[in-house]
């Protein structure tokens, strides 16, 4: 059975990845799964310099899902190239290096220090994160300033160009169709969703931030409209995230659009969660007779008579 | 030793006080390798109500079998409190740094407050069986709620003062050591923040060591979220986590703020 | 303890509303609680004519939320004036008729038709169901059709009028300033999220219409985040909704700046949830000396030297 | 009689066959009021996961205690089947129509399909009270699954033939009415919807009256989400509600769509 999957230049060995900002740097998880199960790893967000990160406190549970305001804590480009990528590097599957960035001169810095690196199949965008005053969602809910990312990072690299779009805004199928016009291989969605959460003892927002970003099961109807949405825009493959937890929750991603899937809040729960996720799905796979997981892509039955809903604007 | 990630089976789940509660497992694996300090990430329901993880400390270990110690407070130990000897808890671990009781000091000085005795009679044991001194000084709400079991040398302070001291839990050492020589103490601190933040103080003031076992909101409890940070006093990283690089720290690097968000 | 509000012409007896679609027309739940603890009862959406509803299925559990695409049936204004109207005018709550429809024109005339029938304190627009193909998510997703819609309802009543909006946009806010210039008395907040389900199975949407309206805690991070946002954007009261199943949940959407709040999923669960939340609100302000509850909304604090995030736009 | 929504004491709760449990409850007052047909909705967990309440049909009623019966499918019945007597679970109800067993007809015929037999002891009882002749026709997958209590004059089918009939339980009436003479039958039927269908099409063939229990989603059981819509037949309402014109109805006046949604 082919669980494989070909995403511009990269070649996945299955369909499940690790979400950015939920994996740290792959090494940290390292004993409690086996990473060679997995498709592949994307990093958390990596800017050009070092970011402390948010003032505590940054997450916050909510009914089946969390917030978060991390605020982007990375170590920077440096310490990533010389700390993190040779662990990464030296494992059996793909590494895609998430960039965020406050300035579209950052994107480009960081990406093409990378460039000259080895070991890296691809790099993902994170044009979306909620949790940081400049840039972050500034440039996510504007399509303009997505095309203009996704423009000059495509000029700078023959790897595997996947831009993260926010779920927060009116119609996502524009962006998604932006960055599939400016040569994007992929899109991959949602990010998190703007969220919050008040201590009613203290009357104070539980967040530093006061504002998160919410993640986990709790989203997950949201995050699979939202890949349909874009999936009736776009034809270029996308990745979806939002509350997969089980195998069965990432089929009904593939179902409905999504060439590959990601695991974020899950492995908080279980480290072993997105391994998990990929052996599920074989086993679905073989049970069913589906010869290749891509049958499975799109292939959401929509009954006779039933208009995809008023929202969709087809190609 | 390989890291567990597993459903362990519950032997004994006990009320010993007020809202109290101590729950053992069995796992000969953890059993071998946890140390007095360290914690582990407790899946306290199958299903995602509650979502996350909670952290305890390990609070003894006794031939093959693991215990923790808890309080009632919400979704996550009502539903421990449902269990029963044969279910089953998901268990990750043993996770964090230990207490620093190999270093070099005379005599432990043990302040806990609350259900911050939780790590105690584990590191009373190591402690003894070096045949290191040590004093405990216990702060509760009242009598109902004082734990004394695995602990040794016992002062109690209660804040309505139905047992021992009547005040806080520092005003009780401070006045015992007013009174007693204690040979190169050391101090090891669990409990409220507040607490904490005056056992830092009452160290700093009297020139004892001090390591301080934090607690901060977890979502992952191994270093892949970013969740858990604790401001540091002074070093280029502003943040340490509580989870990797904790939970026991010297009671110098902790900058305590403010507390903006509780 | 004085937990009254008063919002436009009409008189609140306690801020606890039940939300459109999730209490039918008061007579259904009547057996279960007793109306008259309630600050007011939102209908469910009522438009010119009746409306048989979308196909089955039409509800999915997801997890801690639900998803619907009830479609909007309703029994039409003619019997709801004949059949619905008597039993509410007579209880001793207010009546706020929630007004559904495919085209201004056909706001306008259900409006006019209640003008002059009497025990209607209010009425609820809702500009943003997004289980109905004509009108519905297009008119909350486009500011100016808001705009216009509150315009021609403001000139035809002297009742409380309440735009309610959905959160599916990228700017609430802005949605909130045009209904306040236009006269509403107030934005009531948040509609359910688009989201999806997908039976895998039988690999077809879980849904008929595929799509649906999320609802329940699962989206209450959501709903607290887009009342914070409105908040910072206009002065006229806020209703706020969106997961509301307890009465610290509740006490978070004042502190946020909701002047009252609706009940909607929660009372599937226990029909008697409204009236339980009043009450509870009731002992906390009396346990921590709360003497008018309106001290609470808005009473969030904010420590120093947090700035809102960047996508609240202040006035 | 009040309509009850509380937290009700469990009294027994046991597997009755493969995957098939009863769950009785204490209430005098629901026991007075509850007629077969009816149904109840149950909070299965008083955590949100899974948040909505749960349907079931009553199953009999015994003194002071009530019945369901319920076979292990997903997350409501899993949490069903950890109840053990002295826990409570939330119950609202009496709810929906009753069968037309107070109709004039001579002989009744039972056909029940998978845990569609849950209605029937209670009918069953009401049936012989008013001494009504009634033939049981029962479904089920193996004889493993075969729950016969409370039933009476039973004709068994299974689907791998290892008890009864081999066969489906339409098949096993159809034999049997050729063979026998049953005097101005009428059928109430809960099962399958493809069951329900081929009991419709039977029934319409044979001229036999015909009721039908059907579920049907529902988030809140009491007529206020409209969330529990099946489609007429006729008439000028294209939708009834499950919750509040059902569960029963006559079997001409539904309608089957190609299963668009299952
Ligand atoms: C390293 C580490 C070790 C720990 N060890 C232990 C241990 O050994 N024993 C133990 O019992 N706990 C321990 N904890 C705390 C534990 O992880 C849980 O946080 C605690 O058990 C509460 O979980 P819960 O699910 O019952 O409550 P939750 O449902 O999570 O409720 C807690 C919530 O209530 C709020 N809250 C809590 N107390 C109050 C209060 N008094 N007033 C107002 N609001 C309040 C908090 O803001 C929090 O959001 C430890 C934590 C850490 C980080
Ligand atoms: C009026 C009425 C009366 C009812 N009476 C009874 C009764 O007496 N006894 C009883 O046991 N149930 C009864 N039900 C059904 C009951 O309400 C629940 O739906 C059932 O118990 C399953 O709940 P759950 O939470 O265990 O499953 P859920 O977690 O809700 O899982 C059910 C889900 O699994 C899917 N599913 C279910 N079976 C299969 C399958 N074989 N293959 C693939 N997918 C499947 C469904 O699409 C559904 O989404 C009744 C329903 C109604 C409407
Ligand atoms: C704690 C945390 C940190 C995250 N950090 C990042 C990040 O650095 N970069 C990024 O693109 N997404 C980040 N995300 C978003 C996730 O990658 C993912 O898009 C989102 O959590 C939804 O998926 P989930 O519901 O499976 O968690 C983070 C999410 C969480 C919960
Ligand atoms: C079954 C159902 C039907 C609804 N019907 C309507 C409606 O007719 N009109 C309307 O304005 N909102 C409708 N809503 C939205 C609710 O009023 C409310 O805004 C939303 O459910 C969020 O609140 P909750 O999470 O408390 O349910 C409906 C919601 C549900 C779940
Ligand atoms: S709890 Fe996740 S990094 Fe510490
Ligand atoms: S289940 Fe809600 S109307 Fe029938």
């Amino acid at each position: 059975m082919n669980t494989t999957f070909t995403l511009g230049t990269m070649h996945l060995k299955n369909r499940v990845l690790v979400a950015s900002g939920t994996f740290g740097y792959g090494n940290e998880a390292a004993p409690y799964t086996d990473l060679s199960r997995l498709g592949g790893i994307v990093t958390k967000s990596v800017s050009w310099l070092p970011r402390q990160g948010n003032a505590p406190t940054r997450i916050a549970e909510t009914t089946a899902g969390m917030l978060n305001s991390i605020g982007l804590a990375n170590v920077g480009i440096d310490a990533f190239i010389s700390d993190k990528l040779p662990f990464l590097r030296a494992l059996e599957t793909s590494i895609i290096v998430n960039i965020a960035a406050s300035s579209i001169d950052e994107y480009v810095d960081v990406m093409e220090r990378l460039e000259s690196e080895e070991g890296i199949q691809g790099y993902e965008i994170n044009v979306s994160c909620p949790n940081v005053k400049e840039g972050g969602l500034n440039f996510g809910t504007r399509c303009d300033m997505t095309e203009s990312i996704t423009r000059e990072l495509r000029k700078r690299t023959s790897r595997t160009l996947i831009i993260k779009l926010t779920p927060n805004v009116t119609h996502i199928g524009d962006f998604a169709r932006a960055c599939e016009a400016e040569g994007a291989d992929a899109v991959s969605l949602i990010n998190t969703l703007v969220g919050m959460a008040v201590n009613i003892h203290t009357r104070r927002p539980v967040l530093s931030t006061i504002t998160g970003g919410l993640s986990g099961p709790a989203i997950k109807p949201v995050a699979l409209a939202k890949v349909f949405e874009v999936h009736k825009a776009v034809s270029i493959p996308i990745i979806g995230i939002g509350g997969i937890t089980t195998w069965q929750d990432a089929i009904e991603f593939l179902l409905v659009g999504a060439s590959a899937i990601q695991v974020g809040t899950a492995s908080f729960r279980d480290p072993d969660a997105a391994a998990k996720i990929a052996a599920g799905m074989e086993e679905y796979c073989a049970a069913h007779g589906v010869s290749d997981i891509q049958e499975l892509v799109g292939g959401l039955r929509i009954p006779e008579g039933v208009a995809a809903p008023g929202f969709v604007k087809t190609r | 030793m390989p890291v567990i990630n597993a459903d362990l089976r519950v032997t004994a789940n006990d009320l010993i006080a007020e809202e109290t509660w101590t729950l053992r497992f069995h796992s000969p694996e953890l059993a071998a390798q946890l140390r007095p300090g360290q914690f582990l990430n407790i899946l306290t329901s199958a299903n995602v109500d509650p979502l996350l993880r909670r952290p305890y400390s390990i609070s003894n270990v006794v031939g093959d079998e693991c215990e923790i110690m808890y309080s009632l407070v919400g979704k996550g130990t009502h539903a421990l409190s449902q269990k029963i000897p044969g279910d089953t808890i998901g268990v990750l671990g043993p996770l964090g740094n230990t207490f620093g009781y190999e270093k070099s000091f005379g005599t432990a000085i043990i302040i806990a407050g609350g259900i911050g005795v939780a790590p105690f009679p584990f590191l009373t044991r190591e402690l003894q069986q070096r045949e290191i001194p040590l004093i405990t000084f216990l702060g509760a709400r009242n009598s109902a709620r004082v734990v004394s079991r695995g602990l040794a040398n016992l002062h109690v302070a209660t804040d309505d003062g139905s047992e021992g001291f009547h005040g806080n839990v520092i005003a009780a050492l401070s006045a015992y050591l007013d009174d007693h020589r204690v040979e190169n103490p050391m101090i090891f601190a669990c409990g409220p923040n507040p607490m904490l933040k005056a056992a830092q103080a009452f160290a700093l003031d009297r020139g004892i060591a001090c390591e301080l076992s934090l607690e901060s909101e977890m979502a992952c409890g191994i270093g892949i979220c970013q969740g858990c940070p604790v401001e540091r006093h002074q070093g280029e990283r502003k943040f340490a986590l509580v989870c990797t690089e904790g939970p026991c720290f010297d009671s110098n690097d902790i900058l305590f703020q403010e507390q903006q968000h509780a």
